[in-house]
Formats: C-alpha cells, structure tokens, sequence
C-alpha cells in the first residue's frame, strides 16, 4: 500500500515537472523564434541595400568580430560579471540591513533616509573622480563602488515597503506571544518582504551591470582586467563597427543571463507561497 | 516575573479589571464605560449583535489596542495568553504544522518538544493528516482549527477566543468545546470566549457579559452555577435551558 | 635590458618614485613617456616611474592636486584654466609644439579652411568645445547653433556630407581612411592660429620647489626618452600596447609618421632651442588670443602656470 | 444637534491635521539639523586646515559660486527638471501599457518580454549614437530618450508584479458576475498593484534624472538649453570646483524634490487602503 | 440569451446537473462521483464535516474551478448567478457601500438604480450607518454581511452562499434567513446553502444533501416537504424537529 502511494507520487512529481519543461521549452521558443526572424531580416537588408558594415554590420559581421576576438571577450566578460556580481552581493547586504535598519528604528529613519536618497540621485558619473582619489586609483574597487551605488535603492526602497505591508494581524499575533523584535523580523517581516524584495533585486539586477559599465565607460580601466565596456569603447574609438556590436551583443546576453538568473531564484523562493512569481 | 510576585502578593486582587473603559475609533464610540472582573480561573463568556464591540474588548484585554479612557488593569503573566483571532490569519508561506509550532519557537521550546505538543494539538483537532499543507490547501474551517491549535499549544494562562467554532459544524464544535472545558478544569484556565452561540456560552462559561448595539455597553451580567454538576447532565438541566431562554430574551429586547 | 617588458621600472630605494598620469589610454601620443620607461632612461635619471593611464572622464588635475599623480599633460588651454582658478600647479616643458586638434570634412565639397565651415554642422564634444569653440566663435564667428552631440561615433558624420567632425591628427584621419575609404579634409588648428602647446609636463608647485633637481632630471629623461621615440618607437610601442590591448600597430605607426612629417615635436621653436621648449611669446600669444576671444578675462595671470628654468639646460 | 456634531467633527479634523503637520515638521528636523551640523563641520574643518578651494571647495564658497551664476543654473534646473519629468511621464503610460499587455496576453509576455530585459540592460551610453543619428542630433529627444529607457523597468516590473498579485478570490467574485477583462482592469487588477507601482515609481523618479544626466554627460554639447550635467562637466573642464559643487548640489537637491513629490503622490493615494505608505 | 433560449425549450431538462462529478487536488480526492440534479426554484443544502469539500463543490457549480472527471451541466444565465464565499473578501480599497456596488457596475446599471438597490440592501443587513467606513473598520459580522448584500444586490437567478450567516448573531442570522426565504419566495430564486447549522437547512431548503469525509461523497438525500405550511409554523411543527434529529443522526453516525 505504501509502496504503491509512493509509486503514484514519483509519477506525478515526473509529470509535473516535466509540464514545467514543456512551458519552460515554449517560454524560449517564442522569443528565440522572433530573435532568428529579426537577424534574417536584417542580414538581408543589409545585402539588399547594401549598407557598408560601418553604418550597421550584419549578424554575420557581428558573429565574426566575435569568433576573431573570443578570448579577449571572455575574459572582459569575466571582469564585468565579478564587478556586477560584487555590486549586487554588497547591495543585498547593505540595502537588507539598511532597510531592516530603518525600519526598526525611527530615529534612523528620519536623519539618513533623505541621504540614501541622495545617494540614488547622485549621478554616479559625477562622483567617480571623487572614488578615484579615494580609492588610491584602484579602478575595480571604484567600479564595484559605482555599481553598488547604482544598484542599491531598488533594493532598499522594496525591502522597506514590503517590511512595512506585512500583515497587521499576524503582528498581533507574534505580540501577543512576546515574540522579540528579532525573531518577528526573522520569522514575520523578512519572509513578507520576500516578495516585493526579489522584485527589487530585479530591478537591481540590470542596474548592477550598468552601473558597472557606465563607470568603466568614464573611469576606463584598459590593461589586461578590462572590462567589456573598456572593449566597447576602444572598439567605437577605432571605428570597429562589428566589434563594437559584438560588445554590445554580449552585454545584452549578461543582462538577459543576470535577470533569468534573479527571476529563477526568484521563482524557487516564492512557489511556495505567492502566486505572482510566475515570470518577469 | 514581576507580574508573578504581585500576583502571588495580591492574589485578593482580580486576575483582570476594567473599570469604565472607553474605546473610540475617530469619533466613533465602539466601547463605553465597561467594567468587569475577571478572576483567575474563571471563564467569561461575551454575547451581543454583531457589531458592537466584541472582538475590539478582545484586543484591549490582550493590549494589542489602546484603551481610550478608563482603567484597565491586567496581571496576567506576560507571553502567557493566547488569542485566537475571528478570522485564521495564518502564515501563508508556512505549513499548517510550522504555524502551530510558532508560539513555542518564540518561548524557545527544543525542537523535540515542539513537535510533541504541536502533533498532540494536531490530532485533537483532526488536522494531523493535512499538517504538511499550506493554508490556501485547506478548507475555511481547518484553518479556523489551526488558528484554535496554535493557541492551544502553548498551554496558556489566559486565553481569548473570538467566535472560534463559528465556521465548524455542530459536531465538531460540540467536541472541540468538550476539549477545551476539559483543559480549562485540568490546567485552571482564564478563559475570555466571544460566540454568537448562546448555549455554547452557557455550557463552558462561569459568567456572561451580554453587549448592547452601539455603543457597546454592558445591558446583563449572569452567573452560572454548576460547580457539582456532572457535564452531561447540565446540557440537559433545566437551569440550562432557562438561563439559554433568559440570555435570549435580553439580546432580543436589547435590539428593539 | 632584461627588465624592459614591465611599465614599472625596477623596485628601488635608490630611485625616487613618481607617478605620471596621462589623458587616456596608452596611444602614441604617450609615446615618449613609455619609451623612457622601456629602455631604462627613467632609471638612468635616478627615477622609477609609474605611468597612469587616463580615461574619458578621469580628471587628471585633480589626481594631480590630490597627489596621487606627480606629474600630468595637459594642453594650454587647460593651463590657462587652471591660472583663472589659481589653482598651484605648473608646467615646466611643452612635448608638443602645436596642439594636434584637428577639424575633419568630407573632400570635395569646399569644407577647406575655417571660414569655410562656418554655419556648417560641428559634430563636437564637450570637453573639445570647452577649449577650441572660443577661439572658434571669437576668431572666426562660428555659432552655437553649429554644435551638435558628438559621443564618439563617427556614423552622424559620414551620413552628412557638409558636416564637420572634430578629431585629433594622429588618429582619426587615419581611421577614417581606413575604415571608410576616403582621405578627410583635415584642419590642423594650430595653422590657424590656435597656438597652445600640447602634452604639456605639469606638476604641483610645491612638488616643483621642493624637488627642483627630480623636476629637472624628469624632464630631461622624458624628453629623451621622446627623441628615442621620434627614432624608433619599437619598444615604447610594445609597452603601449601592453596597456592598451586593443591598440593597433597600424595606427601608432600613422601617429608616429604623423609627429615626424607635421614636425609636432620637433618644429617650430623647437628646431631652434630643441625639444620641449615653451616661450613667453608663445604663451603670450596664446593667452591674448582667448583673451580677444572673451574665453578669459584680461587680468588673468598666466605668468604663474609655467617655468621655462627647466629648459635653458636641455640645449 | 447636527450643529453641534458638526463643530466636533471639524475640531477633529483640525487636531489630526496638525499631529499630521507636527508629524512632517519633526521628519524635516532631524535631517535639517544633521545637515546643518554637517555643513558647519565641513567649514570649519576647511578653515582649520587650511584646504585650499580647489581641492574641496567651503559651503560657503559654493553658496557664492552658485549665487553668482543663479541665472545660467535656474535655466538649466529647468532644462534638466522638463527633461526628468516628460521621461518619468513617457514611461509611467509607457510602462504601465506595457505591464498590463504582458499580463493580459500569453503570447506578448512570451514575445516581448525578453526585449523589454534587454532595453533595461543596455547601457544608455553605448546607443546614444544611435539614438542621435535617428533623432537628427536632436539632443533634447536623446536625452529624454535616454532618461526614459533609464527609468521605464521598475515601472513595468513592478506593475506587473503588483498585477499579477491580485487577491485570487476578488478575481472569482468578478469572474462569477462576468466581469470584463477591461472592467477587471480597472477595478481589480490596477488597484491592487497600485502599491507595487508606486514603489517602482519612486525608483523610477531617481533613474529618470540619473538617466537624463548620465546622457547629457555623454551627448551634451551645451547650446540653449543646456541641462545642469552640462554645467557640471563643463565646469569640472574649466577646474572650477566651487561651480562643480553647486551644480551638484542642484542635482542633490533635485533628487530630492523628485522623491519627495513621489513620496507625497504615493502617501495620497495609499492612505486609503495600505499601511505601509508611512514614507520611504 | 442563448443560455436563456435553451433553457426556455428544454425547461424538463435540469436546470445544474451533476454526473460522477469527482475533484482532485493533486493526488487528494476532494470529491468522489458527486451526482445531483437541481432544478429552478429549489433550495438545497449541503451539510457535512469541515474540509468534506463543501466549499470545493460551489466552486465547480459556479465554474471557478475545473471538476476532474465526470459531467457538469449549468444552463443558468451568465452572469446571473451570486456567490457568498466563505470569508467575507472585499476590496480593502473601497468603501462599503463601493463594494456592494461592484456587481451592479458590471452589469452597468445607471448610477441611481445602483444607488437605490445598494442603499436597500444596505438597510436590510443593518450596514447603512457604515456605508461609507472601509473593510479594516468593520467588525467580521458586518464583513460578512457587506458579502451577503452584495450578492443579494444584483436579483440573482441562482445564489450561492457558503456559510454565509456563521459569524453573526442568532438573533440576526434568523432574521436574514427570513428575509432570504421570503426573496426566495418571490424572485424564485434557486440557492445552494452551504453551513453547519442543521436547523437553518431544514428551515431554509427543499432538499438536503448530506456529504462524508474524505472523500466527499453523497451520503444522505433528504427531501423536505413544507409547501402548504406557514413558516412560523413549521419552524416549531414536528417534521421540522424529526427532520433535525435525522440529519445530526446521519452525521454522527458517518463520523464514525
Ligand atoms: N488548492 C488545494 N490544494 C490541495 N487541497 C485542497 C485545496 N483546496 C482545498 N483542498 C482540500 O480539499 C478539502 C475540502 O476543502 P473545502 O474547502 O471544500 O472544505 P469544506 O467542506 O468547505 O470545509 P469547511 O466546512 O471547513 O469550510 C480539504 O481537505 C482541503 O484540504
Ligand atoms: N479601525 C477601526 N476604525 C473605525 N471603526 C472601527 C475600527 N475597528 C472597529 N471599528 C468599529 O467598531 C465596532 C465594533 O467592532 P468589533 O469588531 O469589535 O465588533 P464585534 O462585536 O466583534 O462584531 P462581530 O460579532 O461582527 O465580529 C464596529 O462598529 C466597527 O465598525
Ligand atoms: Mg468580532
Ligand atoms: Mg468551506
């Protein structure tokens, strides 16, 4: 009898995960179709109307410069993704704290919530000189920098809202029973912000790699740990067109690549309790 | 620890008073002027219409809410009440057995302990086989149960139930009211009971407050005798069915 | 000669350690400045140098202030900036004689000389417009109206037969050829009377009152180290690419004809007094034409940005 | 009687407003007086130390730099508050047209979605080319362009998650009335995200001026209207630091403003249904 | 309309119909071959323990969910059917008054005649003095309510309530089970009475169904004949009281 229950279970966790795959396979088809129709489209506009490479290469251009330069792209990309990675690490730990921080305590709220705020609106690009003196000229400590700065309000300002939605009943509750304030923020806040902060860290998620690109673009590293923008932006220096696509094709590819990853984690955290995880 | 003292020194003191309290909400008066006494091991039941204040004497007593004016005293061991809530509110992303278990968790049970007792109120509840299931997996009245379990698990002081029985059927509830008059005689409960079910109250408590509409006032206060009477034979007394009859009549005449 | 291939010369407490901080990325235009580091000459001096590269945003007076470099090459216009804010710093000795700012355009379409170009589309950024568009709009009348956002694409500008496109000589006249096939127009500033030096050696003025000796040995070492460049660039071109990765030998090799045919290290004044050579008359007449121009006011006191002590010994 | 309820009621209103009015005045103070503190500090350590203006310009100082350029930085404060404002508007209807079309149609969510990923994570530097070469070096359009694919995400990702957060058993009680798609929308499913909206929205009002500046710092080139990032690049050219710090001031003070008004929009429309508008 | 049009020209077939009906949550069976027939104009109710499936059944009647195996036909108008869930779900956004309005603005009445029916219903469930309050400064009876009026608002042609009256006083729950039976009489209405207490089925239905626990399954059928009585009457004749004790009966007995 129980082994037959068992039986029954296995088959239907099969099942449904292999539904799960099936949409996950359509998921993918969709766009992957529209993306195979956009570079046929425009591999053929460009040999129809004969646009020179430098206005816009081709697809096949673009695969090209790819294929010539794969080991520097590798390795800039490598650079890029520790920095974004870096960035948004530091970010959940800081904008968590910062949030639960000043949602614990008033007084912390009312004198540095205006700066954090300053701290999001401060174009980044106009404080790097500042982080270079700083940071005694370390340039990927001054990107990590940039980029954490350019990340961490999504993640603070969801992080707070979603503490502050939290269920005033189940509150009650907890008091009732003296529950200390750690263990409500352990066992009742953070499991009800989850939701609203996996959806800044989304957010964040995108804003991690453009901060870190945006700095390398102004603060420029070159030497042999640079970064993909530092491709980039010598690739738009030297006219090289197809290149200069190519960066852009494979920073596009990391953005896509963080995001999926964020709404996976996203999607493990939350099917158990919230039905809005499904995608985006 | 401090409650504890001067509850053991001033044991002649009532357990729990309200002495003319008042609660508005704006400018609307829910409670006025109540007073009552509870003493230790008594259990109180609340009758009125619905609407009139119940549920708020509820989260005053608790002091979950702010009494507007009046005295409110209450010596009750701190963390030693439990309140069961009109509506479940549990915790959506735990398992039934999980929201149980987080009344012991704050009061920092063993792991052990905390699975003995939570499965022990599982079962009384007839939930033991659904305790892996989240709450949206669960009928309105199971969860209702889980809500009464995880009171009931802490073995508390003072309890305050707010229509608890209301989405059971008549059964169970008749079961579940055996169950808790049980454990109100073996661990000398306090015990706050808001119904709407008349001989519900009659059968489990000491005495009745009866709330008039609007705004909540005390129109009747009755208690009940029945220290040496076997159970069984109080629910089909006479003094039972009278006092039913009586408590009827002043809600009846209370609401023309 | 085995230590050469790295941009540090060798840890040493004998030698006293600076840092220079250029304007970008590793390019010919450094080109001097990594040849002395390549073949000892630094070392010879007494000095370990450390070469900092520069990049689109990077404030090199500021690094230069905060003393996080010793020495930076700005061009004279910044100088003239840095004498309106007061700011302590100075130059002791000019790599370029002409400022190598170039105006590019398409041939056959009449865009030859600067008047010609006026009311025509600039495609122009804005560190570029801060130094040339007065002398641009005082000396010739071009108008705001001209301007147009330039971030480094040249694609706005080949769509646009009549536009104008800035750009430095050593660099894009070659891309464009190359890339695109035809020969640009292009318009080397400092023929018209943009007269400002280029690369030039600038340091703090405490740095330079206290280490008059250090100052005078960089200066010699580095102008070396140029002449050993302007020879044969091999070396310094290796370190340059070392640090710059996406650097082209085709393009350093065009930048280094370029210095030699245009004679921008070595003409003008310089083929009198030799390298590295700044004149009051030069900077008098550079000063006066922004003055004209309204860039900067009369009083300005541009006297205080450069020494010309360090040059009487280098002849 | 009626008279008499009436006065109550209207003393009522008149206490509320003022423990509100008390409520906002010490929110302002705590910020004001750190501030104030900090402001002095900074002078008197610049005093003390004798550090010279170009290294770190004196409060002072930058309070004089920006008094005597108050007209060039007003006209710009204007240039850069039009350029924010029209960017957050374009992509409050843009965002939220496009939030409800991925929820309300499989194949869109399917299709779109992962373009929408990538307009988020390019970086805004690397196509400001292009977009200068489709607008005909009209800077105003770029900017605004750039500003708006800046800030568009969290208004699209927070919406979205905000719609698809509808409470399942409001969403059966309009199925059993045969509600319309259309009139779910509007009373259902945009209420309810009404929260996650405002919150994407304040992140969104920080990234749109970022944004704005962030490509002014790339394609400005000055002009009439120039924004205030122009007037910040240019006067970091001209090293005159005490202007530099005024214009960032500007920008700080901006940031807040914009965040602020949020804030308050935010606080007006969830006071009715949602605790957790307090601020933040 | 063309639900209308069949329904005029097969008026023998039944109006919701139920063959082997079976709903599976995952590997849990909730419902085991229900089969039922409900004809226009009747009154049913279902009784049965907590978690039998009570709650689950509604949602297959109405179309909310999807049954698993078996048949279901529903030839009643679209739109034209109400639904009391078992908790109260309002929009905590609006107003009272606003949420009772709700279906009426989809069936896109004028704003008067909404105004009008709310405002009747609004009186009829004691609501009115608190249209304009919002659902967080309601008690839970009056939630309740604001669920029932609601669904009354709209002249249903089939209504179906879950436990609708379980947390409000006795003396108002029988006053609403009067006023649903007397709008039952004259709109013939078709209802399905999903609650635990016994006595307000018999009074309210013309046949009970009566479920088991897991699986829910048809265990009892009762046919309730009360055509020529006055209620008043009925209410204390002796089929009423038999009919009562048959159904405790039933679910005592299947309890165990
Ligand atoms: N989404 C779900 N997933 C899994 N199980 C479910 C789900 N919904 C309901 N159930 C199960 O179905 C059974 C019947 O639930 P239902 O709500 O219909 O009960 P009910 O008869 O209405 O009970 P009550 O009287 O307590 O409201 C329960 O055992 C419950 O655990
Ligand atoms: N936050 C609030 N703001 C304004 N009025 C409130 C608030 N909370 C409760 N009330 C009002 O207080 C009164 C009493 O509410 P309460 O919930 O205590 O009633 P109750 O006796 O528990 O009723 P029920 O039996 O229906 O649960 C109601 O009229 C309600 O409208
Ligand atoms: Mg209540
Ligand atoms: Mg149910």
């Amino acid at each position: 009898m129980f082994f037959i229950k068992h039986v029954l279970k296995l088959e239907q966790f099969w099942k449904t995960q292999m539904n799960r795959t099936k949409i996950n396979l359509t998921s993918f088809l969709y766009p992957l179709l529209f993306l195979i129709f956009i570079l046929l489209f425009w591999e053929f506009l460009i040999i129809y109307f004969k646009i020179p490479k430098y206005f816009l290469p081709s697809p096949s251009n673009v695969l090209n410069a790819f294929i010539l330069n794969i080991k520097t792209f590798l390795i800039a990309t490598l650079v890029t993704l520790s920095i974004t990675f870096l960035a948004i690490t530091l970010s959940i730990i800081s904008g968590v704290l910062i949030a639960i921080g000043v949602f614990q305590y008033k007084i912390l709220d009312k004198t540095i919530s205006p700066y954090i705020v300053i701290l999001q609106t401060t174009p980044i690009v106009s404080i790097i000189p500042l982080l270079i003196i700083w940071f005694k000229s370390n340039t990927f400590i001054t990107l990590v920098i940039c980029a954490w700065i350019a990340c961490i309000f999504p993640i603070i300002s969801n992080t707070l809202i979603g503490l502050k939605s939290t269920d005033k009943s189940l509150i009650k509750i907890f008091r009732i029973y003296g529950a200390s304030q750690t263990f409500m923020l352990k066992k009742l806040y953070i499991p009800s912000a989850l939701p609203y902060f996996l959806s800044g860290l989304k957010i964040s998620g995108a804003l991690a790699l453009i901060g870190g690109i945006s700095a390398e673009f102004i603060a420029g590293t070159g030497g042999r740990a640079s970064g993909i923008a530092y491709i980039l932006l010598m690739a738009g220096y030297n006219l090289e067109t197809d290149k200069l696509f190519a960066a852009l094709f494979i920073i596009t590819v990391l953005g896509i690549f963080i995001y999926s990853l964020f709404n996976f984690i996203s999607y493990l955290l939350l099917k158990q309790w919230h039905d809005s995880s499904t995608n985006f | 620890m401090l409650y504890q003292t001067l509850l053991n020194t001033r044991s002649h003191v009532d357990f729990i008073k309200l002495d003319n309290v008042s609660k508005m909400f704006q400018n609307l008066t829910v409670l006025k002027k109540v007073s009552m006494e509870i003493h230790k091991g008594e259990f109180i039941g609340i009758l009125g219409p619905s609407g009139c204040g119940k549920s708020t004497l509820l989260t005053l007593l608790s002091g979950l809410e702010k009494i507007s004016s009046g005295v409110l005293h209450n010596n009750s061991t701190k963390g030693k009440s439990a309140f069961v809530f009109q509506d479940s509110c549990l915790m959506p992303w735990k398992t039934l057995e999980q929201n149980i278990a987080i009344p012991l968790e704050i009061l920092n049970l063993s792991r052990q302990e905390i699975e003995e007792k939570v499965n022990k109120y599982l079962k009384i509840l007839d939930l033991y086989k659904f305790r892996k299931n989240y709450p949206r997996e669960l009928s309105g009245g199971m969860k209702m149960r889980a809500s009464i379990a995880r009171a009931l698990v802490t073995d508390p002081e003072v309890i305050l139930m707010d229509e608890p029985f209301a989405s059971l059927d008549q059964i169970l509830r008749e079961r579940l009211v055996d169950e808790i008059y049980e454990i109100y005689l073996r661990k000398n409960l306090t015990g706050i009971f808001v119904t709407h079910n008349i001989a519900e109250a009659v059968f489990l408590c000491n005495r009745i407050y009866i709330f008039s509409f609007h705004p909540g006032q005390i129109i009747g206060q009755i208690q009940i005798n029945k220290s040496n009477m076997d159970m069984k034979k109080y629910r089909n007394s006479d003094v039972f069915h009278q006092t039913c009859v009586k408590i009827r009549t002043i809600l009846e005449n209370s609401n023309e | 000669k085995k230590n050469h291939g790295t941009i540090n010369s060798k840890e040493n407490n004998d030698y006293f350690p600076l840092v220079l901080g250029t304007d970008w990325f590793a390019q010919a235009e450094h080109g001097g400045f990594y040849q002395a580091v390549a073949e000892g000459i630094y070392e010879k001096y007494g000095l370990n140098v450390k070469i900092k590269m520069g990049g689109p945003q990077v404030n090199g007076i500021q690094l230069l202030l905060a003393d996080e470099v010793q020495f930076y090459v700005p061009a004279s216009y910044i100088m003239m900036s840095a004498a309106k804010q007061k700011l302590p710093i100075i130059s002791v000795a000019a790599i370029f004689q002409k400022d190598i700012q170039v105006l590019l355009a398409h041939p056959n379409v009449g865009n030859d000389t600067l008047e010609n170009m006026k009311n025509k589309p600039i495609f122009i950024s804005a560190p570029t417009a801060a130094s040339i568009w007065g002398f641009l709009e005082g000396k010739y009348g071009y108008k705001e109206s001209q301007k147009k956002s330039y971030s480094h694409s040249l694609t706005p500008f080949l769509q646009d037969k009549n536009s104008i496109q800035e750009g430095i000589l050593t660099s894009e006249p070659y891309l464009i050829e190359k890339n695109f096939g035809f020969k640009p127009v292009a318009i080397l500033l400092s023929d018209y009377g943009f007269s400002g030096y280029g690369e030039l050696l600038t340091t703090t003025k405490k740095f330079e009152e206290k280490h008059p000796k250090i100052v005078q040995n960089f200066v010699n070492a580095t102008l070396e180290g140029w002449k050993s460049y302007l020879e044969n660039p091999t070396l310094g071109n290796e370190l340059i690419k070392n640090a710059n990765p996406e650097m082209t030998d085709e393009l350093l090799q065009f930048a280094h004809q370029k210095f030699i045919n245009e004679k921008i290290i070595s003409g003008g004044d310089a083929e009198l007094y030799g390298m590295g050579i700044m004149t009051d008359v030069r900077w008098r007449e550079f000063a006066n034409m922004l003055i004209e121009s309204k860039a900067f006011d009369k009083n300005i006191d541009y006297h205080s940005i450069y020494t010309l002590k360090y040059l009487n010994n280098t002849k």
